[in-house]
């Protein structure tokens, strides 16, 4: 079995995201995605900091710091994009008018809660930014993740034991391993990391996966 | 390629079913899309809620759609005005329902809407007719009424210059509800009277991002002049 | 005694607004103000339907219905005005950042409550447009309107008879025979028409007025 | 004839005083008014209150303002970043109390501030540490929770251009927090790029009006690579 690299993993969410679509990408490891968009078709990039349109990272010696992304990282601006106000950029996001976005995460569970901002460790400062607002207001909220943690723990979970995110908010789960729906009726996988078999996916993750050979995508 | 440009107003509305809650800009004429107004009347949808500042003047825009009995419902906050006889009319033989909204307040439902925000406090109306039944609340040294978004099926706006990608710029006075009830529809269809390439708009200075579009009708003014 | 006209009410209105204020009037006979700010005082006019800076009237010819005030008169833009949509328009006035709006009224009652959108008759259309919004968000409510209606009854009155507009936000009240501010302990005359005597205002005035000589503006 | 320039960020603060709470624009650097940040150390004002996305970056900024002990407490979405050295030491100390607010109700608080909205309902946080002990309610299909808005003696903040009415244009992605913290404090400091005549700024782009402005300062770009 070969797990997904951060490249396949990205190319895997990009291949999911049609033309036209409205997506935030958040940072680490969905910043990445953005490579990945096939070329030619147009999917339009939004940051929670006042930004529609975003293309491709400055040529070095080119990064202008009045224009950057929710990760602080230089960005260009696209022909057509746009800027607003964090009120605006937060309507967007909370009015639902995100097509898209992807979140990385520490936990995902059954039912869809998001566990990404906060270890709830004792001494640890916490940080939220934009992820509560994206894990409530896009229409699809995609999670990109390792699929164990360093210890080899599933981080697909009955019940987050981290401090929530978001709940009942995750549609999709991509993972170095697996490609994993969830659903009402619970998680189902939708895609294998190449020579990657059911039995091994199951017995790797936390919580009961549902398979179908022909719901493969 | 991301393409919201649409040939015809008629086009633009094909899927306007009865019974939809229509978003309807502009403050009087200005900013009112008639060519899209029109063509829903042409439409023919019955039973229309219908949002706007107003209630109609005169014998176009939404006078007509009025007068062509497509609405049975009008949100707005100033219904009465000289030239309204075909509201009035309408109004006081009991075949419209009217419901007043303080103006702010419609902009402000409109706004929360596309916000998504669920309710929100103002002070407006506060201790008046229009406040009554509804939920109030001291907050700090001043009294606050409970008011809910206004969500909308479609929002039909003018706006001045369109490109495909749907952002938006307005002219002048005719901006007033069109950024707005943008953001509160599920579809919002926008009458521009140019349109022009991407880049082509200031990136600082778009006031409606394309985010919120999804039709864009060319109706430029020399063909409405000629009309 | 000699009644004001309507311009001598609108000149004394004017009079009280001093340089660098942001001012809403309106429609009807406070928009009459506009013509009567001292000429070199710079006084920025807000509409509610999305402007500041609000010029004078446009020539006959140039009118623009692109352009126009909340009584869907045509205008002109000073250079320094800006456009905004209704939400913001109205975030302004309730947000307390309008330093004056001059009203009309119905009746204005002892306490402060304004009644000016609707008789309360029966088969009226009623019609509210942004003054509840203005009543309760300016800075400084002022009215004006005549002391009288056309039947010779005071319109100033213990308790509004009219459903309000808004309720304890009028400051000052100027009539065609008397500038009045509404304070915590009741109504205090400001200033007279030329040649009225206070005993005969307040002869017609339906409520306890006072008085001071000294206090005259 | 109206004047809001004044000559110098220690000008235009010379009235802060200790305990105030004040609004600082900004998204790390993107943004943030600098020179004004500085002045505001040099006034030395105590115990304030600081309202900014962030917890400040490396040493200057934001950071040398809680280095120098001016702060109280920080309201902001992002405390924790790898630079933010100066906001761990005095975190972890205790000596300065953290509010940590989601980012969109952040904005939406600070811009409910400004327009006069009492309280409103968010469905951002439901079902999480950072909504414990917030009033909730279901409103349709969907959970919400109560937020109240953030009032400000003072904000500051960077734009591009402006004039001496106080409108404002800003640059890029350096706009964020802007223009509502513009619009939420009783006394709003914009430190701008360049100065412009009356009439320079497009009406169709202005971006904050210059209602919300008390105090224009111009900080060129030009000044401040020099320092």
């Amino acid at each position: 079995m070969k797990k997904m690299d951060r490249n396949q993993m990205a190319a895997r969410v990009a291949r999911d995201i049609p033309e036209g679509a409205y997506v935030n990408l958040g940072i680490g490891l969905p910043t990445l995605v953005a490579n990945h968009i096939p070329a030619g078709r147009e999917v339009i990039l939004h940051s929670e900091n006042g930004v529609l349109g975003i293309g491709p990272r400055p040529a070095k010696g080119a990064e202008d710091y009045d224009l950057i992304n929710a990760g602080k990282e230089p960005v260009t601006l696209l022909a057509g994009g746009a800027f607003f106000h964090h009120a605006d950029s937060f309507g967007m996001i909370r009015g639902r008018h995100l097509d898209f976005c992807v979140l990385g995460a520490f936990q995902v569970s059954v039912s869809g809660d998001i566990a990404n901002w906060h270890t709830g460790a004792p001494d640890a400062i916490p940080a939220v930014g934009g992820a509560m607002d994206l894990a409530v207001g896009a229409k699809k909220v995609l999670v990109m993740m390792e699929h164990l943690t360093k210890e080899g723990t599933s981080k697909i979970v009955e019940r987050c034991s981290y401090p929530l995110t978001g709940a009942a908010c995750v549609n999709r789960i991509y993972t170095d391993l697996a490609v994993i729906d969830v659903r009402a009726d619970g998680l189902h996988v939708i895609d294998m990391a190449e020579g990657l078999e059911f039995d091994e996916l199951q017995k790797l993750t936390g919580v009961p996966l549902h398979y179908r050979e022909t719901a493969k995508a | 390629m991301i393409d919201k440009f649409v040939a015809t107003p008629a086009a633009a509305l094909a899927d306007v079913p009865d019974g939809a809650t229509i978003l309807l800009g502009g403050f009087g004429t200005a900013g009112l899309p008639e060519e899209l107004t029109d063509a829903l009347i042409a439409r023919g949808a019955k039973g229309l809620t219908i949002v706007n500042n107003n209630a109609g003047n005169g014998e176009g825009g939404l006078a007509a759609l009025i007068a062509a009995k497509c609405v049975k419902k009008i949100i707005c906050s100033f219904p009465r005005q000289a030239d309204s006889w075909h509201f009035d009319k309408a109004y006081r033989s009991g075949e419209l329902e009217l419901e007043l909204v303080p103006q702010g307040t419609l902009a402000e439902r409109i706004r929360a809407a596309g916000a998504g925000i669920g309710a929100f406090y103002t002070p407006t109306a506060f201790g008046t007719k229009l406040a009554e039944g509804k939920e109030t609340r001291r907050i700090g040294d001043r009294d606050y009424v409970l008011e809910f978004p206004i969500h909308a099926d479609y929002a039909l706006i003018k706006a001045e210059r369109g490109d495909r990608w749907g952002n938006l710029t307005y002219r002048m006075t005719a901006r007033n509800f069109g950024p707005i009830m943008a953001m509160a529809a599920r579809c919002t269809i926008a009458q521009v009277n140019e349109t022009v390439e991407l880049g082509q708009i200031d990136p600082e200075a778009v006031v409606t991002p394309g985010i919120f579009v999804k039709r864009v009708v060319k109706v430029s003014r020399a063909a409405r002049k000629a009309a």
